[in-house]
């Protein structure tokens, strides 16, 4: 009964997402908005509910398949078709349950807002949207719900739209991940007439069996990687991820933890089509690869609290990117679960820091350990489950990964792995160090632990973090591994667990270490990185500028766009209808400027349509004339002979 | 049965303007919107009555007029004019709901509304050639009236323009007509005769030409559309929702009936440089938009490129991608409708159109929330994002179009990105940001003119949820159009292209 | 010196505020005496003594009682012991007699709680959660800033980092425990974590105390108006400053109540006084400093837009932008809301007439309250000099110049761009 | 000679001062303590402050020993030793800032240098009042 009814899990969150429509302030005036909030809680309990019961019911079930028709329209046949199955409702389950515990989180963080109308329908929308996305088979249908939840990007991004860095934010997330989005629109149009459909279990047989061109699908496979390159802010369409994080602290827990993920989800579903070629799968290692590296790198230099965590999310989701382009979708799985997790605990726990003491800027925080042990633990456990320290799941996750790639061969990427991972290690001690060490400053002279609505969903999500390699277990997510035993995975997991002591150790040395032994340093010798060279100064620049990734993206893509639309507008002036205008100035200078009725201006028009008619007419005719003219012209040619 | 479409509201608009008692603005204004909205009402009882599964024309009403010229009042329906008519219904309707209390000489302006819209209807519905040229020509002149006596700053100039351009349209128009029984010795300019009539080769290509160039005027596509910023600019809201929703709409009609329909052969040769020309007008018109600052401007360079699109899938010539032009210009009418009254409330209200100025209109309470929500909707509704009536459309144009001109195609999906850029620009400058507190003392949005919105908002969506309560209804009329058309051609293009390009 | 003889009266000023510090020489109020601002900033007094009359209550039932309830879900819902709590400052027993009104909860917020909005009888938790409820999280808000802002309360922060304060907190914590293995477990082992949250209780003691006197004067100056007794807005201002002194030396003290048990955090004999520990930290921090608002300020590090120091914040109601008050991230707006169930007829009729009316009244309220404000801070600066300087018809020049000096080193805080002493000059402003 | 509570007593003007500094508590300490310097208010300076802030003060002993601590110093000082300083320290920990040869922060000394044992005392024309 559960099973035949999934469909209705994404349409619990929907409904409340309707019904928010009518606490829009505009509307509500005599009372407050806060029943919104309460009820997107109840429809995402309902929504949990069926999705725990749904995954009972199918627990050892093979997968089921519902369809549903949408569309017929000429040789077009549009249906929706959803696969029940463990692994769907089981991602289910996880996105409804995050998404509970964001929302009573986000009663305590926004407790004194006036959006939660507008708030609460996005977080409805989102989780509508992506349970419905683990649900449907579909790549069309897929590529809908990330169209739509770009949309939601936007509109979450700039829920404080009065602020202009929110605005700003707010159309660099849109414009990014349409950018990757309509790159995959133009996969999605291309498969179809090659593999006749779209559903991703038919396209994974198609893949079995097709024989097709190379280069075809080579491009249609980096098309098909493209749009989640922005989806899940890889490089180098990574950016917006930073700005999105203007948005309010809630959303960016789900985005962080889940949405980023979509990309990833979709990428596993694709893998079977994407392994036809290696140049796309090449990209996909590629891309991962050097997102990973950079963006710990880049995490490791940043001064905003919530700027870390997103670049991390970028470097965790190079990781997935490396582990689906070698094919492996289980350790690529396991990976979205684990970062999920933890990523989204270490985001509440830093938005508990960030809620009373009104900075996220590192370098003005210290000292909240004693005052903040709850956050703090939270922290330590989310930073914990992220890296690769057991018993905690990135372990797992990511010794699983080292597996297959260690028995692949695939030195370069398992390097790139292990050194990923010492610099989130790094990346995260060093954040832990500059928040609860050292000693107090102005900014946490007073930080006491916040509104219980934020402490509760912070405990209950470290919780669970602790409790996931559990889970793991009983989804055999773990299994594939640990059995084995053999010689090399001991060794690998032992590589694994130093380079993680690694990073830690040598952020430890550098962030707790002094600021426990001086706590009488200023600010600033404490936050600046530790060793002082021009050269380490001038890297730890380009890293907490990005790379000055904003700064090229102006100088080419936005420039370009700006001169080109900036050049035909002049060209559309002063061109095209320049040849009227021309008129229009003649008869400036003659002192008839006014009569634009004139027979002159008249005769302009004319002129100007004629001259593009003939044009056209040329044009239009051109291929026909070139196989006609010649005859005419060899017909003539021959009369003239004698 | 398709009479009343012309000759309520013609009947009408002489009514308002001849009838010699005194009438207050609001009246006339009553006045126009029952007519309108009994032409609506008769306009939806025609579905009920549509045939779906007849390709050919239905609702025959035939009278001779003069028939030694060989022009006789020649009315029929099929899914494409259906679909147009419908557009123009509604859009009258809208146009008129949105006009106003306060419009100067009511009486003149609502019955040149009124004309406008029975014309248009009757071009859409002629059978005959030389009708349609009339009723073609007979919008041009209350249109040249609305926008040079209401408009805006510029009106004189921009009125001109048109008129000077539309009149060479007519005139392509009227020799491509001509042309036809020139070369086939025929008079009978009735639609049936002129299909049977069989023209060389040559003369189709010299005629189709000439007709595209005509109708590309109206559409309009790139170079010739230099007329159409000018004059949606300067066109007050009603007029520019006439001009933008249903009368671009009588070019790509136009190209469909009398260029596809009439010289199927010459169309498939003209075909790919028809699609590169369409895609150059998508992404000339996109990227030129992004450059502007004035809304109601912006507005029109998308209109430019998103006529693009159904010249696209006219290019193409699938089942497919025909229904998808044709529901294109459907939805394209909805959300330039949509984009235009809100605009006009904004202009209204905060008293410039400029993007430079313009701030914070989200703000719930001294902003324009509910039209900021709308502004929202029909922007991402035209930048193709799904769950709304553009992205659909689009994406049947695409997927129709992609088998016959792939790289083309991905040009105009490059296009619609253009198109989230431009709106994201207008949204953000003026939906979102801060008010500011020296100036934000705007008025209030009534229902009245909500109510508008919301009709052509819940089409947009209840539309884009359930695509096919729009596209069923072209899908027969597409079919026969393109079994009209020689397959080899088709055939072979779809293979050359994409092994060669990919 | 021989220049003291005739014109006792300094040269004018060179001020930007030139005007309004002549104004506020003269005896006057930085908002300009005009019967609208009259009518509208003792409208606004009323409006925000009847809620305020629950966040004292609130505040001190929370630092008293509810106290370190790990999971406070009902410390909105005070008992009716703090509902019929007597004022000190008002009523028949009252400790001083000069304001009159009741020592019970005011009847029109008794009414409001019962009944709400929606105008029903209905148990307090539907009303809680339909959002038909006074916003207890703005008064939380305000008592956040006075105990983050750690710098402009020396003595009683230093109080609450001292030895003794941390005895009789232990004793409380371990007190309001008893028989609560599991928190008492997590208390010998984060002390500090409860610890803190105990000065925040003691800071929601502080604001309670602080409310529970501005209640009965807003009250009383509503009273007066409505009997013709208060005609123009320098008298406000006098009534104010006289309040203020009258009360100044009223002691700020945090007890917790275990059962019938009385545990004294910080006692009364520490000689804590309203005006030092809690009246003036509060307008600093409430007034001028408080924090950025997510939706008007971005927390980007690398953007800079949030001072490093916390003593350059300026977001309080004298700053405020108060045009996107309804929208997502602007606080202000929980208080607005709640004066809105308040406000005196004349009020709303005023409200009706302009601009979008009763659409808008949310924000043309707010900026009432903004030009009330001004009053208030107004009586505070004329307080000061009082206390501190001299009286304004000192013969004494040089005695003016130090009161002129000190005017317009207070004004110079309202050069900053985003001061509405300006905009508050204008009757347009709305 | 006698003690400065005596002094104050037995001098005309001062029985506010002297019942405030009963009220609270402070008699003993003010007796046998010292050597303080004590800028005494006289009762006209009592007098102007709005209405209630004495009876307040009076209600609340603790809260007006520190308002009356504000106008001692632990230090015995003469006019002569004291208007060359910028500021003293009382008693209560406030600075009291001196402005002019005979004005104590914003008052004014109306009579100086009166020795008692354990002290001095100066009469001023205001309150003093911290901040």
């Amino acid at each position: 009964m559960f099973a035949q009814t999934v469909w209705l899990i994404p349409c619990y969150p929907l409904l409340g997402v309707l019904l928010s429509f009518f606490w829009s302030p505009a509307l509500v005036r005599r009372t407050g908005p806060r029943p919104v909030g309460y009820l997107n809680l109840f429809t995402t309990v309902v929504a949990l509910l069926h999705s725990a019961l749904a995954l009972k019911a199918f627990w050892h079930q093979p997968p089921q398949f519902l369809e549903f028709s949408w569309l017929q329209v000429a040789d077009l046949q549009l249906s929706l078709p959803l696969e029940i199955s463990a692994v769907t409702l089981g991602a289910s389950l996880v996105i409804t349950l995050l998404n509970l515990l964001v929302q009573i989180y986000a009663l305590g963080y926004l407790e004194a807002d006036w959006g939660w109308a507008r708030l609460y329908s996005l977080l409805g929308l989102f989780e509508a949207g992506m349970t419905a996305l683990v649900l449907c088979d579909s790549l069309f249908f897929s590529y809908i719900l990330l169209e739509i939840l770009t949309l939601g990007t936007y509109l979450i991004v700039g829920y404080w739209f009065n602020q202009s860095l929110v605005v700003s934010g707010a159309r660099d997330a849109f414009l990014t991940k349409r950018v990757g989005d309509l790159i995959l629109l133009m996969g999605v149009l291309a498969l179809y007439p090659l593999a006749g459909t779209w559903n991703f279990s038919e396209l994974a047989v198609w893949a079995e069996t097709a024989q097709v061109r190379p280069l075809t699908i080579a491009l249609i496979g980096i098309a098909l990687v493209s749009g989640p390159v922005s989806k899940c802010a890889q490089f180098p369409l990574h950016l917006w991820l930073d700005e999105a994080m203007e948005g309010p602290l809630p959303s960016t827990i789900l985005r962080n933890s889940l949405v980023v993920a979509t990309g990833a989800w979709v990428l596993v579903k694709l893998e079977p089509v994407i392994a036809l070629s290696p140049w796309a799968s090449g990209m996909a290692i590629a891309v991962g690869s050097i997102s990973a590296l950079g963006g710990s790198l880049i995490a490791a230099a940043q001064i905003d609290a919530k700027r870390v965590l997103s670049y991390l999310a970028s470097a965790y989701m190079g990781l997935i990117f490396i582990a689906i382009g070698s094919g492996y979708t289980d350790s690529a799985l396991s990976l979205v679960l684990t970062h999920a997790f933890a990523t989204a605990l270490l985001i509440m726990s830093v938005g508990s820091i960030i809620l009373n003491t009104v900075t996220q800027d590192l370098t003005q925080l210290g000292g909240l350990w004693s005052r903040r042990p709850v956050t703090g633990l939270s922290f330590v456990f989310g930073a914990a489950g992220l890296l690769a320290l057991p018993p905690l799941g990135g372990f797992w996750a990511l010794s699983d990964l080292l597996n297959h790639l260690w028995q692949d061969q695939q030195w370069l990427s398992l390097g790139i792995v292990v050194a990923t991972n010492a610099v989130i290690g790094f990346a995260l001690v060093r954040m832990f160090g500059l928040m609860f060490a050292g000693d107090r400053t102005p900014m946490t002279a007073r930080a006491a632990e916040p509104f219980w609505l934020v402490v509760l969903p912070m405990t209950m999500m470290a919780g669970l973090t602790l409790h996931l390699p559990l889970a793991m277990n009983r989804l055999g997510l773990l299994t594939e591994q640990l059995p084995q035993g053999s010689q090399f995975s001991a060794s690998l997991a032992w590589i694994l667990l130093w380079s993680s002591v690694l990073g830690i150790a040598i952020a430890t040395f550098f962030y707790i270490f002094p600021r426990r032994l001086s706590q009488n340093q200023t600010q600033d010798e404490q936050a600046d990185a530790p060793i002082g060279s021009a050269v380490v100064q001038g890297a730890r620049q380009v890293l907490a500028r990005d790379f000055y990734t904003e700064e090229v993206y102006a100088m080419t893509a936005i420039a370009l766009v700006d001169r080109l639309s900036r050049f035909t507008d002049w060209l559309d002036r002063y061109v095209i209808d320049g040849l009227v205008n021309l008129v229009g100035l003649t008869s400036l200078f003659s002192g008839e400027a006014l009569k634009y009725g004139n027979d002159g201006r008249s005769q302009f028009y004319a002129l100007t349509i004629t001259f593009f008619v003939a044009l056209i007419g040329l044009y239009m005719g051109w291929s026909y004339l070139m196989d006609w003219l010649p005859t005419q012209l060899t017909a003539n040619a021959l009369s003239l002979l004698p | 049965m398709l009479s009343p479409l012309i000759w309520l509201p013609i009947t009408g608009a002489l009514l308002i303007a001849f009838l010699p008692t005194q009438m207050t603005a609001k009246q006339a204004r009553s006045g126009a919107l029952a007519i309108a909205g009994t032409v609506l009402l008769w306009t939806v009882w025609l579905f009920t009555q549509f045939d779906l599964g007849n390709a050919t024309f239905q609702m025959q009403e035939f009278l001779p007029w003069l028939p030694m010229l060989g022009l006789n009042y020649d009315l029929a329906l099929d899914g494409l004019s259906l679909m147009m008519v419908a557009l123009n219904s509604l859009l009258t309707w809208v146009a008129i709901y949105s006009s106003p209390d306060k419009t100067e000489r009511p009486r003149f302006f609502y019955s040149l509304m009124l004309m406008v819209s029975g014309a248009v209807a009757g071009a859409f519905l002629a059978q005959n050639l030389l009708l349609f040229f009339l009723l073609f020509e007979l919008e041009l002149i209350p249109l040249y009236f609305l926008i040079s006596v209401w408009g805006g700053p510029k009106r004189d100039y921009a009125a001109t323009k048109f008129l000077l351009y539309t009149a060479s349209a007519g005139v392509l128009i009227l020799i491509g007509f001509l042309g036809i029984a020139w070369f086939g010795h025929s008079f009978d300019f009735s639609y049936e005769s002129v299909l049977q009539v069989q023209l060389p080769l040559q003369a189709q290509l010299i005629l189709l030409t000439i007709l595209i160039v005509g109708f590309g005027i109206k559409v309009p596509l790139v170079p010739f559309h230099t007329w159409q910023p000018d004059t949606y600019v300067a066109a007050s809201p009603p007029v520019a929702i006439m001009l933008g929703g249903v009368l671009a709409k009588l070019g790509t009609y136009g190209i469909f009936r009398f260029g596809m329909g009439l010289f199927p052969e010459a169309w498939s040769i003209v075909a790919p440089g028809l699609a590169t020309w369409a895609t150059v007008s998508v992404l000339y018109g996109s990227i030129t938009a992004i450059a502007q600052k004035d809304i109601k401007r912006m507005v029109a360079y998308s209109s430019i490129g998103h006529m693009g699109y159904v010249l696209l899938g006219a290019s193409a010539f699938t089942k497919l991608s025909l229904v998808g032009s044709i529901s294109q210009m459907v939805s394209h009418g909805l959300i330039l409708a949509l984009l235009f009254h809100l605009v006009g409330i904004v202009e209204d209200k905060v008293g410039t159109r400029q993007l430079d100025v313009l701030n914070g209109l989200m703000n719930p309470l001294r902003g324009l929330p509910m039209v900021s929500a709308l502004l929202i909707l029909s922007g991402m509704a035209s930048a193709g994002i799904p769950g709304l009536v553009g992205f659909i459309t689009e994406f049947l144009v695409f997927q129709g179009s992609y088998s016959v001109f792939p790289v083309l195609t991905l040009c105009c999906v490059v296009g619609t990105g253009l198109t989230a850029v431009y709106f994201v620009i207008l949204i953000n400058r003026t939906c979102f940001g801060r008010l500011d507190s020296q100036t934000a003392y705007y008025g209030k949005v009534s229902a009245d003119e909500r109510v508008p919105a919301f009709v052509l908002a819940a089409l947009v969506v209840v539309l884009g949820l359930q695509p096919s309560w729009l596209v069923h209804w072209s899908e027969a009329t597409s079919a026969s159009m393109v079994a009209a058309i020689p397959a080899a051609e088709t055939v072979q293009i779809a293979e050359a292209i994409p092994e060669s390009k990919l | 010196m021989p220049t003291a003889t005739s014109s006792k009266t300094l040269p004018p000023s060179s001020h930007a505020f030139a005007d309004i510090i002549h104004r506020l020489e003269a005896g006057g109020s930085m908002l300009p005496d005009t019967p609208d601002n009259l009518k509208q900033i003792i409208g606004i007094y009323k409006a925000y003594a009847v809620p305020m009359d629950f966040y004292w209550r609130g505040l001190l039932y929370i630092s008293e009682r509810v106290f370190l309830n790990p999971l406070p879900a009902f410390k909105y819902f005070i008992s009716d012991e703090y509902l019929d709590r007597p004022n000190a400052y008002a009523g028949d027993n009252a400790d001083l007699r000069i304001w009159r009104g009741q020592a019970d909860a005011h009847p029109e917020l008794r009414e409001f709680m019962a009944k709400g909005e929606l105008k029903r009888k209905l148990p307090k938790w539907m009303h809680h959660l339909w959002h038909d409820r006074i916003n207890m999280e703005f008064a939380e808000a305000c008592m956040q800033a006075m105990f983050w802002h750690d710098d402009i309360n020396p003595k009683f922060n230093a109080y609450l980092d001292s030895d003794a304060y941390k005895a009789n907190a232990d004793g409380a914590i371990r007190a309001y425990f008893k028989g609560n293995p599991a928190m008492l477990g997590l208390y010998k082992l984060f002390p500090d974590l409860f610890l803190e949250q105990v000065k925040r209780l003691s800071y929601y003691a502080n604001l309670g105390l602080f409310w529970e006197v501005m209640a009965p004067v807003f009250f009383e100056m509503s009273d007066l108006y409505d009997e013709g007794k208060l005609t123009t807005v320098p008298e406000a201002m006098d009534f104010l400053v006289n309040g203020i002194f009258a009360i100044a030396g009223r002691p700020i003290y945090h007890h917790l109540y275990v059962g019938d048990e009385c545990y004294e955090i910080i006692p009364k004999s520490e000689g804590f006084t309203w005006l030092y520990e809690a009246a003036l930290p509060y307008v600093e921090a409430v007034f001028y400093r408080t924090s950025p608002f997510r939706g008007t300020k971005s927390y980007n590090a690398q953007a800079g837009q949030v001072p490093s120091e916390p003593k350059d914040f300026h977001y309080g109601i004298l700053y405020a932008d108060l045009f996107p008050v309804g929208s997502a991230g602007i606080p202000p707006t929980l208080l607005m809301q709640d004066m809105l169930h308040f406000l005196p007829d004349y009020l709303v009729e005023e409200y009706q007439q302009h601009t979008r009316g009763a659409d808008d009244t949310l924000i043309q309220l707010g900026v009432t309250f903004q030009r009330s404000m001004y009053n208030v801070t107004s009586a505070v600066i004329q307080a000061l000099r009082t206390a501190l300087l001299y009286p304004l018809d000192d013969p004494n020049p040089q005695h003016l110049k130090a009161n002129r000096d000190f005017f317009e080193q207070q004004l110079d805080r309202f050069q900053r761009p985003e001061a509405r002493l300006k905009d508050i000059q204008q009757q347009t402003y709305r | 000679m006698a003690n400065i509570v005596e002094i104050a007593t037995n001098t005309e003007g001062f029985s506010t001062l002297v019942a405030a500094v009963q009220a609270a508590g402070l008699v003993e300490a003010l007796a046998t303590g010292g050597p303080f310097t004590v800028f005494a208010p006289h009762d006209d300076a009592f007098a102007a402050l709005p209405p209630g802030t004495v009876q307040t003060l009076v209600d609340n002993p603790p809260q007006l020993a520190r308002i009356l601590k504000y106008h001692v110093v632990a230090d015995k000082l003469f006019q002569a030793d004291w208007s060359i300083s910028q500021t003293l320290t009382s008693l209560e920990g406030s600075p009291i800032p001196i402005r002019a040869a005979l004005e104590v922060k914003n008052a004014s000394v109306i009579a100086a240098d009166i020795e008692a044992d354990n002290g001095v005392i100066h009469v001023i024309d205001r309150v003093l009042l911290m901040g």
